[in-house]
């Protein structure tokens, strides 16, 4: 196990309408990418919550991205706004206590934009798997398991 | 203290209001909050450097008399946190009466005997000792003396720490966390009727207090705080287990200061940073 | 609960990668799921039959499609399931295709990614609900804002497919800006003469309610349920008494008290006017603000004339409520001033062109007016300030548009057109006149617009010359050009008698004020945004509200015209079914738990949150908590991320579905 | 009131005279003006042909010298320096990169907060009430043509003084002297500015017309608040008389030396002699009404 090259897991919350069809475009332009990423599917960003991210980073996720409409885009007119003014704020505070912001990425990819999308998702998981795999968690969730006896 | 009586009796006698919020010595002559429902109640309202109390947390957790208002003894930083509740509906300005007091520095914890260094720590970048906002006012200002800003050399040792080092410093101090909510029934803004941390469909906060639960407490506490935390450091004061609250809320007044020039609860009518945005709000970590 | 899995190959498409059948053996292994196989084709016949038959076979109640994108088949396989008894909802879709086979090559990595995609959805597929459509009345009547080509067309499409429509319009008299125009291009026939004949249709039309000098005041309700309340504005005039004689006019005294509208400032009018004679409808109103009676109490000729006792000096402004299904938004443009300097920002304005200060530097419409027979000068050519005729004329383009540091970035589309049309309109009447255009570059893009422009340079022998004006000035009484050949590469000096500019169109000013009304979404230049900009191009952000013509953008009568009928058709198309059926995706809100913060109704893009008062039974308000108008909910969630209680939640999306779907998205950690 | 003061080099050399009126006419007006100490070149209109950064670190010395000094307002009644000062202040406000650059440079930090003014300004700041109060003569019949050439109002994003094709501020303080502003055509147009040297003709071209376009529309003296659009308009003069003849003299005036004539000043303390274009006869034109009077 210990020899085994470090693969990141992330975990990508993409909007509906803008990012998820952008990465609709890349599979239909059959753009290759790695395979780290999930996707979880919402309608928009603005229903992306902080504790989503957490519990990403909780379950294991070494590095997690969040992805809508571009500004002036948004399908809800102003979820990304919204959205946007909450994440100055959550990015600050995750990297205040220690976890900091090369696990964290937030891109605006267009339904149009599916080269940009390959670009952020490889972007994302070469340099998580750079920086290595989230101790911080995994440390504390061996803790908490129940000894198999 | 004659002054604050006074009034007080006042609006008893002239019916205005139904209760006062205020502070009285229990029979070991400590400062705790009181609430006095008559005039002869009133006699015993006090007002010093030990009435560290945010009073403004039982607006909310009180029931509001039939057909009169409440008053509320208050300082210059809880008046703060009256004004947030005005803002996010939890009160009508109308139902409130505001007694301000000029404020010349609270103890640090209740039991301490007040001196320079045991003066609290908010009292050093208080802004308005005098209320800004108040229905009337009693009190006189002195001079201060303050003691240093301890959390500033904290805060700044943590910003110089890599993100592992930071990790660590707040395992260290989640670890003491036991999980029992004391932090929250002192904020006068968490008026949730059922916090996040008690609904179980989902869970997404772990009630154990593990560490890993206890991370995502504090970090969920202080991000519905963001943009809205005045600063009373009543969480951290009434913390059992000491751990250094203000500095999450102390971090993210400043991000709230630094991108969006805001503070919360300085006035009534000035639109809360949640809930809406600028289209020209920073995005420069947004790829 | 007992879910299906259903793995597709799409023939090589997934199967090449993805190696499905062990896909669909991991699967069987889920808790919950009874029943997971693989099949060449799922959205074909005999692969919908499948699902169909394994959910009564093995009684499922809730199925995982893993296949393409549910953009591509989810109405597909929702409908499937509901043939077979399973409530729509009940049913996701794993992207195996375009986020998994199409984009990966090593086949265990996109298997393994594939399993874990579908236990994502497994997972989730746990906690869905299921949601039954809503579905709303629909009113079958339409509310057209502007009187306008736009309007008028809109109004008559509407009305002639058999609904009511009511016709809202601020000015005295329908027309807007076309019935202004002397010619059109590119055939050069008469303006009024093609569109007063709609104008009266519109007035005679038993199923329009026309409403001229009025405005739209507030907008509530939803798609299919508005209630509009329209400022009737006191005309002083009592239009169900006036038959449009027109003697009040006539003997009005203070005859050239005010400068006309109609005729862009370049003729006056009396306090009792009607703005044009063609107007509809043909009832005169007094402008108070001039008016010898309402300044002084005297005067009343008017009313003395008028046999039908239709003056009324009282009356006041009328609130009068409609009830409409939907609305149809043809407020129009207006052309950017450069007769005065704008506020705060003198940037703007192009003071080198002499706001205000020549007369004779006139803009696109009051050439219109001169040019028009109805115009003040009954369309001989002469100039505003000695009226006579203006030997040199020189044409500007792009004043205010595609400037982005004076004006605006837009191209306003038509002044290309207009102008080589003027100059003709300038070289027909004055035959040994000169014509100079200014241009950056020709827009004529159209049926017949490049080969007009043609006509203009190659019959009309209009001279072009490509290049900026930087500055107007008298000189001598003549206008000084003073511009640019960049084609040439020489400065170039013209002394005109009259010079043209073809200023910007712009949004009407209270554009945003109006677009706030209704909840629809605008730009920074004030015009309401179109919902999609290739495939929405009538509908705007809020259901039921369509546009049509420049109060979107800068547009053309023909174009406007058909952006008219487009949006008339989606009305009707409203207004085909009794009731509507929307998406069931909408927020909920827990209202035990709502502490009444309203975070969620700040956040809201669509009014959708409500306050709402919970009584004890004594009458008592106990607390006021958020409730959602599903009719209004359009269920982006921003609201239930924003609750810090999550007291609100936007159900299909659910914080335990998504919640089910982080938990499940590794295996192990 | 108290201002500081950025003269710039041309005010101590060829616009001796503006730097002398300027004084003359604030010491009439109990305006004190307080010289930067060490204050060096703005780089004028050559050092940003040459580095960006150098045309950004030389105001920005200055502005720094300025705040060290405890200045809240600098005067730079040059048109250039004033031009030069703001935008290196909006630079170093806007671009991280070249402030960072320009500390490191000059081993100061900057800090912004330093309001600059320019000429109008000024008198506007002093007030136009202040200034016809302090009117002794009468040069009512005086028709002024403000000139105020390119440096004052453009590029206005960055300055953001008036309006910059129809200006109408000098207007204002030139109707507190008593005189009357014409209403003309090239008051923003270029005088040719740095071709002076290289490209005399250019020079003489572009100032002719303006020069014919003040007496077109019947004005006595031009007033600028520029050094290099006076040297333009009074140096060459004589010779685009030369070159085009038929043409009549026009004095061209600073406004500090026009409010100086309306307040009576000693001519030779506002340096009216050391024109090209003689001021005499404007002079004596001012004299004979007085007389008659």
């Amino acid at each position: 196990m210990e020899t085994e090259k470090f693969e990141p897991k992330i975990v990508a919350f993409v909007c509906n309408w803008c990012t998820y069809t952008g990465a609709d475009l890349a599979g239909t332009s059959r753009l290759k990418q790695q395979t780290n990423a999930r996707l979880i599917r919402v309608p928009c960003t603005g229903r992306i919550d902080p504790v989503f991210i957490i519990k990403a980073f909780e379950k294991g996720a070494d590095g997690v991205l969040v992805s809508g409409c571009h500004p002036n885009d948004c399908h809800y007119n102003t979820g990304n706004f919204h959205a946007r003014r909450r994440w100055i704020f959550f990015r600050q505070l995750l990297d205040f206590v220690g976890i900091d912001s090369s696990r964290l990425y937030f891109s605006w990819v267009s339904a149009s934009e599916g080269k940009k999308w390959v670009d952020v998702v490889d972007g994302v998981i070469n340099s998580v798997r750079e920086k290595g795999p989230f101790n911080g968690y995994k440390k504390l969730n061996k803790e908490i398991e129940i000894p198999v006896k | 203290m004659k002054q604050l009586i006074d009034i007080s009796k006042e609006l008893f006698e002239s019916k205005k209001v139904g209760y006062i919020i205020g502070y009285a010595e229990d029979k070991f002559k400590r400062v705790k909050p009181f609430v006095a429902h008559s005039s002869s109640d009133a006699e015993r309202f006090v007002f010093s450097n030990y009435s560290v109390n945010n009073l403004a947390v039982y607006l909310t957790r009180l029931l509001k008399p039939k057909e009169s208002k409440i008053g509320i003894v208050a300082k210059g930083c809880d008046i703060k946190s009256i004004i947030a509740l005005i803002q996010e509906n939890q009160i009508k300005r109308e139902d409130v009466i505001i007694i301000g007091v000029n404020c010349n520095g609270v103890v640090n914890q209740i039991d301490e005997q007040f001196s320079k260094e045991n003066t609290a720590i908010k009292c050093k970048y208080c802004q308005v000792r005098t209320p800004a906002h108040y229905d009337y006012l009693v009190g006189e200002i002195k001079d201060v003396d303050l003691p240093e800003d301890k959390n500033f050399a904290i805060m700044q040792k943590l910003e110089s720490m890599n993100a592992e080092e930071r990790w660590n410093f707040w395992e260290a101090e989640f670890e003491k966390c036991v999980k029992c909510y004391a932090c929250r029934q002192v904020c006068p803004l968490c008026y949730c009727e059922q916090c996040i941390v008690d609904k179980s469909m989902p869970r997404w906060i772990d009630s154990s207090a593990t560490v890993k639960g206890n991370f995502a407490w504090n970090m969920i506490r202080a991000f519905h705080l963001s943009g809205r935390c005045i600063g009373c450091n009543e969480c951290e004061r009434a913390c059992p287990a000491d751990i250094p609250l203000s500095l999450l809320n102390r971090k993210m007044g400043m991000v709230a200061m630094n991108e969006f020039n805001y503070r919360h609860g300085t006035d009534i009518n000035q639109p809360t940073l949640i809930g809406n945005y600028n289209v020209n709000d920073k995005e420069d970590f947004i790829m | 609960m007992r879910i299906g899995v259903f793995i597709c190959h799409c023939g090589e498409n997934i199967g090449r990668t993805v190696d499905c059948p062990s896909v669909a053996k991991a699967c069987a292994n889920f808790s919950g799921v009874v029943h997971a196989e693989d099949y060449k084709y799922m959205c074909s016949d005999p692969g919908q039959n499948l699902i169909k038959q394994a959910i009564k076979e093995k009684n499922l109640d809730a199925v995982v499609v893993g296949s393409c994108s549910p953009h591509m088949h989810e109405k597909t396989f929702r409908k499937a399931c509901s043939d077979a008894g399973i409530n729509p909802y009940l049913v996701e879709m794993a992207n195996l295709r375009e986020h998994c086979s199409w984009i990966h090559d090593d086949v265990p990595l996109a298997t393994k990614k594939a399993i874990d995609l579908v236990r994502m959805l497994v997972e989730k597929v746990k906690f869905n609900e299921p949601l039954i459509p809503i579905r709303v009345p629909v009113t079958k009547r339409a509310l057209v804002i502007g009187g306008g080509i736009s309007g008028i067309q809109a109004s008559l499409d509407i009305a002639n497919a058999g609904y009511e429509v009511v016709l809202v319009e601020k000015e005295p008299s329908i027309g807007g800006h076309m019935s202004q125009l002397s010619e059109t291009f590119p055939t050069l026939d008469c303006s009024q003469c093609i569109l007063t004949p709609r104008m009266v249709e519109v007035y005679q039309h038993p199923r329009i309610k026309l409403m001229s000098y009025s405005e739209v005041e507030n907008v509530e309700g939803f798609i299919g349920n508005f209630s509009v309340t329209i400022r009737k504005k006191a005309r002083s005039v009592k239009d169900e008494l006036c038959t449009g004689c027109g003697l009040c006019v006539q003997k009005c005294p203070i005859k050239k008290v005010a400068l006309s509208d109609f005729d862009e400032g370049l003729a006056t009018r009396p306090a009792m006017y009607v703005p044009f004679p063609q107007a509809v409808p043909n009832i005169p109103v007094i402008d108070r603000s001039v008016c010898t009676y309402f300044k002084t109490g005297k005067c009343q000729l008017c009313k003395k004339v008028c046999g039908r006792e239709a003056i009324d000096f009282e009356q006041q402004d009328q609130f009068i409520k409609e009830d409409v299904g939907a609305i149809i938004v043809a407020t129009g443009y207006k052309l950017y001033t450069i007769d005065k300097k704008p506020d705060d920002n003198p940037i703007k304005g192009y003071g080198e062109y002499g706001y205000g200060k020549y007369k004779n530097v006139i803009n696109g419409l009051q050439f219109e007016r001169i040019a028009s027979a109805s115009g003040p000068s009954s369309g001989e050519m002469i100039r505003p300030s000695d009226k006579t005729v203006p030997k040199k004329i020189v044409f500007i383009q792009c004043v205010g548009s595609r400037d982005e540091s004076k004006g605006f970035s837009y191209c306003s589309k038509i002044c290309c057109m207009y102008t080589a049309k003027h100059a003709m309109l300038y070289k027909h009447k004055v035959h040994d006149g000169e014509a100079y255009v200014f241009y950056m570059d020709i827009r004529a893009g159209g049926k017949n617009y490049d080969e007009f422009v043609r006509r203009a340079i190659e019959e009309d022998g209009v001279k072009y010359i490509r290049g900026r004006v930087s500055k107007i000035f008298e000189e001598n009484g003549k206008l000084i050009v003073k511009g640019e050949d960049t084609i040439a590469g020489v400065r170039v000096e013209i002394d005109a008698d009259m010079v043209v500019l073809a200023t910007a169109m712009t949004a009407q000013s209270d554009s945003s004020k109006l677009a706030q009304t209704l909840s629809v979404s605008y730009d920074k230049y004030g015009f309401i945004n179109e919902a999609h900009p290739k495939l929405k191009p009538v509908e705007t952000s809020t259901g039921g509200i369509f546009i049509a013509g420049a109060c979107n953008a800068p547009r053309d009568i023909p174009d406007s015209v058909s952006m008219a009928s487009a949006a008339a058709a989606k009305a009707l198309v409203l207004f085909g079914s009794d009731v509507l059926e929307r998406e069931p995706v909408v927020a909920k809100v827990n209202e035990a738990t709502c502490a009444g913060c309203f975070y969620c109704q700040k956040v809201c893009a669509y009014n959708a949150v409500e306050q709402k008062e919970i009584k004890d039974r004594q009458g008592n308000v106990i607390k006021v908590v958020a409730y959602v108008n599903s009719g209004l909910c359009q269920g982006c969630g921003t609201c239930n991320a924003t609750c810090p209680s999550k007291s609100i939640e936007l159900l299909g999306f659910k914080d335990d579905q998504i919640y089910a779907q982080i938990n499940s998205f590794a295996e192990v950690f | 009131m108290n201002f500081g003061y950025y003269p710039g080099c041309s005010l101590s050399g060829t616009a001796k005279e503006f730097n002398l009126s300027l004084k003359e006419v604030l010491k009439n007006l109990d305006t004190d003006l307080q010289e930067i100490n060490d204050w060096c070149c703005c780089g004028a209109s050559s050092a940003h042909s040459a580095s960006h950064l150098l045309a950004i670190a030389l105001p920005a010395r200055n502005l720094m010298l300025a705040k060290e000094q405890g200045m809240t307002e600098v005067v730079a009644p040059c048109a250039a320096c004033f031009n030069r000062l703001k935008v290196s202040q909006h630079e170093l406000k806007t671009d991280e990169h070249i402030r960072i650059k320009t500390e490191e440079l000059l081993e100061t930090k900057y800090s912004d907060g330093l309001e600059v003014l320019n000429l109008i300004s000024l008198f506007q700041k002093i007030g136009l009430d202040k200034i016809k109060s302090h009117n002794k003569i009468d040069i009512s019949h005086l028709n002024v043509a403000c000139y105020y050439g390119c440096l004052l109002l453009r590029p206005y994003d960055i300055l953001k003084f008036d309006d910059p094709e129809k200006p109408t501020l000098m207007e204002e303080v030139v109707k507190a002297t008593g005189a009357k502003p014409v209403d003309w055509n090239f008051k923003v147009e270029c005088c040719g500015a740095a071709h002076s040297i290289a490209h005399t003709e250019i020079v003489e071209n572009l100032s002719m017309k303006i020069l014919d376009d003040a007496v077109h529309h019947k004005a006595d003296v031009i007033v600028v608040a520029c050094p290099m659009c006076h040297s333009n308009l009074d140096m060459r003069q004589k010779n685009i008389i030369k070159h085009n003849p038929g043409r009549m003299e026009i004095p061209i005036l600073y406004l500090s030396q026009l409010i100086g004539l309306s307040m009576g000043l000693n001519h030779k303390k506002l340096g009216l002699d050391l024109h090209f274009i003689d001021t005499a006869p404007l002079i004596a034109s001012l004299i004979e009404k007085e007389v008659a009077v």
